[in-house]
C-alpha cells in the first residue's frame, strides 16, 4: 500500500506537469516545482553530509586503510560550514552575503577549491593525448571515419592545416584542410547531431511515459 | 612508501631554490632550445621505431611528452614563424591610426579559466596603447574582468618603457569596473555612460574622474575593444555599439568562439579579430613584442604536434598487427 | 557547470537591478518634457513616432500586451534618435509612467507587468539627444485570461499521436503479444561484465552522472542500476555507487535495496553500497578516480548526465584494464566514452536500457512504440523535403499546401 | 597572504597533478581536502541560496505560504533517519521523479523532436525555406542532401524493433558512419581547446609561483 500512494504521486503530479503546458493559468506550476526541489534537495544533504560524516568517522574508528586522510577530511569540511554558517572572516558580518569578497570564505574559495579543481579540469590535456592515441586506430570502417574526420578537424584548427594544404589552387579551395574541416562542421556533424537529438527525444518521451504510468518502477524498489 | 617520500622532499627542496634562490627569469639561447627541440623529435623517432617493432609505449610516456611540450617552449626563445593574417595585422593598423590622446574603450568579458588565450591581448593591447599615449578606459561585463584588467594592466605598467612615462589613474586610465545587464548595459551606454558606472572600480565617483568627466557617451570614445569568451561578448558589442552606435570595435576571443565572429569582420563591423592563442601571437608579432601569447603558441602548437604525432604512430603500431589493448595498458 | 553556478546570481541581480534602473530612467523622463518645451533652434525635437497599436497577448495568464508602433521619421539610421521610451497609464487612472525603454529602430515592445482585467493606454515617446517626443495615445487594451493555449496544438497532436502509440504498444504487448527488440551490445554485456567481476572477487563501479534527480538521464542511470544491482544481488558481487548529489544518493539506496529485496537476499544489502562524495564537479571526479586506482573494479558502469570530466572517468578506468560500459545523452561528451570505454550507450539507448534489461513485455512494447515516433519523424522530414523542394520549383498549390502545412505543424511557439 | 597562497595553490596543484604518475600521499592528501572543502562550500551555498534566500525570506516576507510544501516534502526526507517510518521517504522522492519525468516530457518533444524536425525540412536546392529555386551553390545543395539524408540514415540506426538487415541495414550502417563522423569532429574539436587548460595551470607553476618566465 505504501508503495501505491508513491505510485498514485508520480501518476498525479506527472500529469499534472504534462497538461499544465497547455493551461496558461497553470504555467508558473514549473518554477514552483523547482522551488520545492531546491527546498527538498538541502534538505536531503542532511543525508548525504551526515554519510560523509559517518564514513569517515567509522573510518577512522576502526582504524581502516588511509584512516590519516579522513581526518583531514572531516577537519576541511566541519572548518568550511563553521566558517560559511557564522560568517566568520567576514568584513560585511553576519548580514552580508556569503561570497563577499574578502571574506575568509571567498578566500578560502579563491586559495584552495580554485587551484584543484582548474588542475583536474586540465588533466583533461594528457586523457585527451593518451586517448587519441589509443584509441584513433583505424580498427575497423567506424573507427577509421571517425579518425578521419577527428584528424581533419584537428587539422583544420592548427597552422599545420594550412601549411599543408595551401598548394590547393583556390578554384578548389573547399579541399584546402580549415575548409574542409569547416564544411564537416555544419554538414555531416548537423546530420549526426540532429539523429541523436530526436532519438533522445523519444528515448526521454517513452521513459517518461513508463515512470508516470507505474510501468518503470525500480527506483520506488521491485517486491515481487 | 619510503622512497615517495624523497621524492617529495627533492620536489620541495628544487622548489625553494627555484622560489628564493633563482629570482631572474630563465631562459634557453637558441641553440639549447634547438638542441632541446631535436632530443624531443628524437624521442620521437625512436618510440616509432620501438612501435614497429611491437613494443607500445604506456600512458605516462605519452603524459610526459605532452607535460614537455607544454612547458619546454616556456624557456625557448626561439620564435615559431608567424605571419600575421590580414585580422591581426588591420586591428594593429586601426590602433596605430589613433592620434595621441585618443581615447579607447576596453571591455573585458571572461574569466580566469580563459586567462591563458586572453590575458596575452590584453597585455599587448595595454602596452599598444600606453606606448602611443592613448587614454584607456577599462570595463567588463562578466563580474571577473575587471579584476584580470587590473593584472594586465599592472604588468605592463612595470615595463620599464611604460613606467618612465609614469602615467596617472584618473587622468590617463580608469576602471570602472563590472555592471550587471549584458547587452542591457552597452546599449545605456550609447546614451550615458555615467548612469551605468556611478562610480569606478575603487568606488570613486564617475564625475571626480578628469579622465571620464568630457565623456557622456559612445560618440567621445574614438575605439573600443572587447575581449570576450563567450555571452555577454563580441557579439553583443557588434550588435548594440557597433550597429546601433557606430562604434569603431576591434576584438579578441577564445579559439572555440572566433571562428563565429568571422561573419562580422567580413561585414566590416569589426575592425580586427584575434582568434585564440594564435591570434595573440600573431598581435604580439605585429606589436614587435615577445610576450605570453607567442610563448603560448609556441606550447599549444608543439602539444598539438605531439598530439598527431601519436595518432600517426598508434596508427602505424595498429597496422604493424597489435590488436588487444592489455599491452597497451600500463607498462 | 561551474559557469552557471556563478552565473545565476548574476541574473538575479540583473532583475533587481532592471528594476531600479525602470524608476531611475522614470525620474529623467518627468523631466524631459520641460527640456523639450525649451523648443530653441540648437535643440534638435524629433518627429514623434506613428499610431501605437496595443493588443493583448493571447494564450497567457493575462500579463501581457503587445505594442507595434511606427518609427520617428527622423530614426533612419543616423544617430539623431537614440530611443524610444513606453509609457502606460491605466485608463481612469493615474497619468503616464514610464514602463521601459528601447533602442532605436525597434519598433515593438512586450509589457509584461501588466495586471488581467485592468484597462491600460500606451503612448511612445521618441528620445533625442536632450529632448523627447510622445506619440499620439494608444487604443485602451485590457490584457485577459486563456484557459486553454490553442497555440500549441500542433504539439498537442503529435504528441497525442506518438505518446498514444507508445501506450498502445505497452498494452498491446500487455495482452501477451511479442515484439523484436534487436540485440544493443552495450547492455548484451551486461551480464557478462558483472559475471566477469563476479570470477576476479573485484567490485562493480557504476557512476550515476554528477547531475541530481532533477535531470532525465540521472533517473535513467537509476532504473538502469535497479536491473544492474539486480544480477549483482544473484551473483553475490560488491557493487559501490559514489554520488555527487544528496538526493541521487538517497533514491540510488532505495533503488539497490529493493533490487536485492526481489532477489530474497535483503540481509546481504548495505548502505555503504551508495556513498555521497561532494556536489563539486571536479571534487567529485578526483575522489571516483582515486577510488578507481585503489579498488581496481573489474566492471566500471559510467551513466548518467557527464561534462568534463567523462574522459578523466573513462581514461582512469581503462588504465586499470576495467571493462568499462558508459552511456549518456550529451552528444559533446559521446565521442570521449566512443574512443575510451569498450560500450557506449548512444542516447536514445540510455533511455531504452531499462527497458530492455527488464526483458519485460511491457516495457519492450514502449520501445516498439518509440520506433513508431521514429518512423512519423522519418516520414515527416522525407515528405517534406520532398514538398518543399517541388513547391519552390514548380510552386504547385497541393506541394506549397503540403509543405506549408508541414511547416506549421512543427513549428513549436513558445 | 599572496605568497602563502600561491605556495597552498601551487601544493595543491602539483598534488593533483602527480596522480598522472601513480596514486600517492600527496594526491591522497590533496584529494581529501578537496572533497572535504569542496562538500561543505557547496552545502554552505546552497543553504543561503534556498533555505535562506528562497525559503525563509519568501516566507516570513514575501509571505508564499505554498513553500511550506517544499519544507514538509523535505522533512519526509529526512524520515529515513528513522528506521521505523523510513518508507515515507519514498513520496518525495515519488513526488520529484513525478515532476521531473512530466516536465521533461513535453520540454524534450518541442525541442528535440519537434524543433529538430522542422529545422531537417527544407529544400535540397535552395539556401533556406521560401526562398527561390537554386538561389544555392553546388557546395549548398550538396550539403542540404547530406544533413537531410544523413538525418534519416542516423534515425534508422536508432530502430530498435526491426532487424538491421538488407536495405534497412545499409542504411542503418551509412547512420552510424554519420554519426561517427559527428563524434570525430566534437572530439578533433575539443582536443584543442583543452591545451590551453593545461598551458594555464603549468604558467602559475612555472609563472606566477617560481616566477621562471616573464
Amino acid at each position: 500500500m505504501k508503495r501505491q500512494v508513491a505510485l498514485l504521486i508520480t501518476l498525479f503530479i506527472g500529469t499534472l506537469l504534462v497538461v499544465s503546458v497547455f493551461i496558461p493559468p497553470m504555467e508558473s506550476l514549473k518554477e514552483t516545482f523547482t522551488l520545492f526541489f531546491d527546498i527538498i534537495a538541502v534538505f536531503a544533504f542532511f543525508l548525504g553530509g551526515g554519510n560523509l560524516l559517518r564514513v569517515h568517522l567509522t573510518k577512522l574508528s576502526k582504524r581502516k586503510q588511509d584512516w590519516v586522510y579522513s581526518i583531514v577530511t572531516l577537519v576541511g569540511f566541519t572548518v568550511v560550514l563553521v566558517i560559511g554558517l557564522f560568517k566568520l572572516g567576514n568584513p560585511g558580518g553576519i548580514a552580508a552575503s556569503p561570497t563577499a569578497e574578502g571574506s575568509l570564505f571567498q578566500t578560502l574559495f579563491d586559495n584552495v577549491l580554485v587551484p584543484l579543481s582548474s588542475t583536474m579540469y586540465a588533466l583533461l590535456a594528457f586523457f585527451v593525448a593518451s586517448a587519441s592515441y589509443r584509441a584513433f586506430r583505424a580498427k575497423n570502417r567506424e573507427a577509421t571515419i571517425l579518425l578521419i574526420a577527428a584528424f581533419i578537424i584537428l587539422l583544420g584548427r592548427t597552422p599545420f592545416g594550412m601549411m599543408l594544404t595551401s598548394w590547393v589552387p583556390n578554384s578548389l579551395s573547399i579541399l584546402q584542410i580549415p575548409n574542409l574541416a569547416i564544411w564537416i562542421m555544419n554538414s555531416a556533424n548537423l546530420a549526426g547531431q540532429r539523429a541523436i537529438m530526436i532519438g533522445i527525444g523519444l528515448g526521454v518521451v517513452s521513459m517518461s511515459i513508463r515512470i508516470i504510468l507505474g510501468i518503470e518502477r525500480t527506483y520506488l524498489g521491485e517486491e515481487k | 612508501m619510503k622512497k615517495e617520500f624523497l621524492v617529495y622532499i627533492g620536489i620541495l627542496i628544487l622548489a625553494i631554490i627555484l622560489y628564493f634562490f633563482v629570482t631572474e627569469p630563465v631562459t634557453f639561447s637558441p641553440t639549447v632550445s634547438l638542441i632541446i627541440i631535436g632530443l624531443i623529435g628524437l624521442a620521437l623517432v625512436l618510440i616509432f621505431v620501438r612501435t614497429i617493432m611491437g613494443k607500445l609505449v604506456g600512458r605516462r610516456t605519452v603524459f610526459s611528452f605532452v607535460a614537455i611540450s607544454v612547458v619546454v617552449p616556456f624557456f625557448m626563445t626561439v620564435e615559431q614563424p608567424i605571419q600575421t593574417s590580414p585580422e591581426v595585422q588591420s586591428l594593429y593598423q586601426a590602433v596605430l591610426d589613433l592620434k595621441p590622446g585618443s581615447k579607447v574603450l576596453v571591455s573585458f568579458d571572461y574569466d580566469p579559466p580563459s586567462a591563458p588565450e586572453l590575458q596575452p591581448m590584453a597585455e599587448t593591447f595595454f602596452s599598444l596603447c600606453l606606448e602611443r599615449d592613448l587614454r584607456i578606459i577599462i570595463m567588463g561585463l562578466w563580474p571577473q574582468g575587471p579584476q584580470q584588467a587590473e593584472m594586465a594592466l599592472q604588468k605592463v605598467m612595470d615595463e620599464p618603457a611604460i613606467a618612465s612615462k609614469n602615467y596617472r589613474y584618473g587622468i590617463d586610465y580608469v576602471n570602472l569596473g563590472f555592471q550587471v545587464g549584458n547587452e542591457f548595459v552597452i546599449q545605456r551606454m550609447g546614451d550615458d555612460i555615467s548612469s551605468m558606472f556611478q562610480t569606478d572600480y575603487y568606488g570613486t565617483p564617475y564625475d571626480s574622474l578628469p579622465l571620464m568627466r568630457n565623456i557622456t557617451n559612445f560618440s567621445n570614445i574614438d575605439f573600443s575593444f572587447n575581449l570576450s569568451a563567450g555571452y555577454p561578448g563580441t557579439v553583443e558589442w557588434v550588435q548594440v555599439a557597433v550597429d546601433r552606435y557606430g562604434v569603431d570595435l576591434g576584438a579578441g576571443n577564445t579559439a572555440v568562439q572566433a571562428p563565429q565572429m568571422y561573419p562580422y569582420l567580413r561585414a566590416g563591423q569589426l575592425k580586427g579579430l584575434l582568434g585564440g592563442l594564435n591570434g595573440a601571437a600573431e598581435f604580439e608579432k605585429a606589436a614587435g613584442r615577445i610576450g605570453k601569447g607567442t610563448k603560448f603558441m609556441v606550447s599549444q602548437s608543439f602539444s598539438h604536434v605531439i598530439v598527431i604525432a601519436f595518432i600517426i604512430i598508434g596508427n602505424a603500431a595498429f597496422f604493424l598487427g597489435e590488436r588487444r589493448r592489455k599491452e597497451e595498458v600500463v607498462e | 557547470m561551474d559557469d552557471q553556478l556563478y552565473r545565476q546570481p548574476v541574473f538575479r541581480v540583473f532583475q533587481i537591478f532592471l528594476i531600479i534602473f525602470t524608476v531611475l530612467a522614470g525620474s529623467i523622463f518627468a523631466q524631459d518634457p520641460a527640456i523639450g518645451l525649451t523648443d530653441s533652434a540648437d535643440v534638435f525635437v524629433p518627429a514623434p513616432p506613428g499610431a501605437v497599436k496595443a493588443t493583448d497577448v493571447v494564450y497567457d495568464q493575462g500579463g501581457a500586451v503587445d505594442l507595434e508602433w511606427e518609427l520617428s521619421p527622423d530614426d533612419d539610421g543616423s544617430l539623431k534618435v537614440s530611443g524610444y521610451y513606453i509609457c502606460r497609464r491605466e485608463v481612469g487612472g493615474e497619468d503616464y509612467r514610464l514602463v521601459d525603454s528601447v533602442m532605436a529602430g525597434v519598433r515593438t515592445f512586450v509589457d509584461e507587468t501588466v495586471e488581467q482585467d485592468h484597462t491600460y493606454q500606451y503612448m511612445v515617446a521618441v528620445n533625442g539627444d536632450c529632448s523627447t517626443a510622445p506619440s499620439e495615445e494608444s487604443n485602451s487594451i485590457t490584457p485577459d485570461m486563456e484557459w486553454l493555449n490553442f497555440g500549441l496544438s500542433n504539439l498537442f497532436i503529435i504528441g497525442l499521436v506518438i505518446c498514444g502509440s507508445v501506450i498502445y504498444f505497452i498494452a498491446h504487448a500487455k495482452r501477451g503479444k511479442k515484439f523484436f527488440i534487436r540485440k544493443i551490445a552495450g547492455l548484451e554485456a551486461v551480464d557478462e561484465a558483472i559475471g566477469r567481476a563476479t570470477e576476479m572477487g573485484r567490485p562493480i563501479l557504476f557512476v550515476p552522472g554528477i547531475l541530481d534527480m532533477d535531470d532525465v538521464q540521472t533517473i535513467a542511470a537509476l532504473t538502469i542500476l535497479g536491473r544492474v544491482s539486480r544480477v549483482v544481488a544473484d551473483y553475490d558481487t560488491k557493487i559501490n555507487v559514489p554520488v555527487s548529489r544528496s538526493l541521487v544518493m538517497t533514491a540510488a539506496r532505495e533503488t539497490i535495496k529493493s533490487s536485492y529485496m526481489a532477489a530474497g537476499r535483503p540481509d546481504a544489502y548495505s548502505d555503504d553500497m551508495a556513498a555521497y562524495i561532494t556536489d563539486e564537479q571536479f571534487g567529485y571526479v578526483a575522489a571516483v578516480d582515486g577510488m578507481m586506482v585503489r579498488e581496481k573494479p573489474a566492471t566500471c558502469f559510467l551513466l548518467g548526465a557527464f561534462f568534463a570530466e567523462s574522459l578523466i572517468l573513462a581514461e582512469t578506468g581503462n588504465s586499470i584494464g576495467a571493462i568499462q560500459i558508459a552511456g549518456t545523452a550529451r552528444p559533446a561528451q559521446l565521442p570521449f566514452f566512443v574512443a575510451a570505454c569498450d560500450f557506449t550507450l548512444i542516447g536514445e539507448e540510455l533511455f531504452a536500457a531499462s527497458a530492455y534489461l527488464s526483458g519485460e513485455p511491457k516495457q519492450m512494447g514502449s520501445l516498439k512504440g518509440q520506433d513508431v515516433g521514429k518512423a512519423i519523424a522519418m516520414v515527416f522530414i522525407v515528405l517534406g523535403v520532398i514538398t518543399t523542394t517541388l513547391a519552390q520549383a514548380w510552386d504547385i498549390g497541393v506541394f506549397t499546401w503540403i509543405s506549408d502545412l508541414l511547416h506549421d505543424l512543427f513549428q513549436v511557439t513558445s | 597572504m599572496d605568497a602563502i597562497g600561491l605556495w597552498i595553490g601551487a601544493f595543491l596543484t602539483l598534488g593533483i597533478m602527480s596522480f598522472l604518475y601513480k596514486d600517492n600521499p600527496w594526491y591522497k592528501l590533496s584529494e581529501s581536502i578537496f572533497v572535504g572543502v569542496s562538500a561543505g562550500y557547496w552545502f554552505i551555498t546552497l543553504f543561503w541560496d534556498s533555505i535562506y534566500s528562497k525559503f525563509y525570506i519568501g516566507v516570513s516576507q514575501e509571505g508564499d505560504n505554498y513553500l511550506y510544501v517544499g519544507a514538509i516534502l523535505g522533512l519526509m526526507m529526512l524520515m529515513r533517519l528513522i528506521p521505523k517510518v523510513g518508507w515515507i521517504s519514498r513520496w518525495p522522492l515519488a513526488f520529484i521523479v513525478g515532476a521531473i519525468s512530466g516536465f521533461y516530457l513535453i520540454n524534450y518533444f518541442s525541442s528535440n523532436i519537434m524543433r529538430q524536425v522542422a529545422n531537417t525540412v527544407m529544400p535540397l536546392f535552395s539556401t533556406d525555406y521560401g526562398q527561390s529555386l537554386f538561389s544555392a551553390s553546388v557546395g549548398t545543395i550538396i550539403d542540404n542532401i547530406l544533413v537531410a539524408g544523413g538525418t534519416f540514415a542516423g534515425l534508422v540506426y536508432f530502430f530498435f524493433s526491426k532487424e538491421h538487415k538488407g536495405a534497412f541495414g545499409a542504411t542503418a550502417k551509412v547512420g552510424i558512419w554519420v554519426i561517427m563522423v559527428t563524434f570525430g569532429a566534437t572530439f578533433g574539436y575539443t582536443v584543442m581547446s583543452r591545451m590551453s587548460l593545461l598551458i594555464g595551470r603549468m604558467d602559475f607553476i612555472f609563472g606566477d609561483w617560481l616566477g621562471l618566465i616573464k
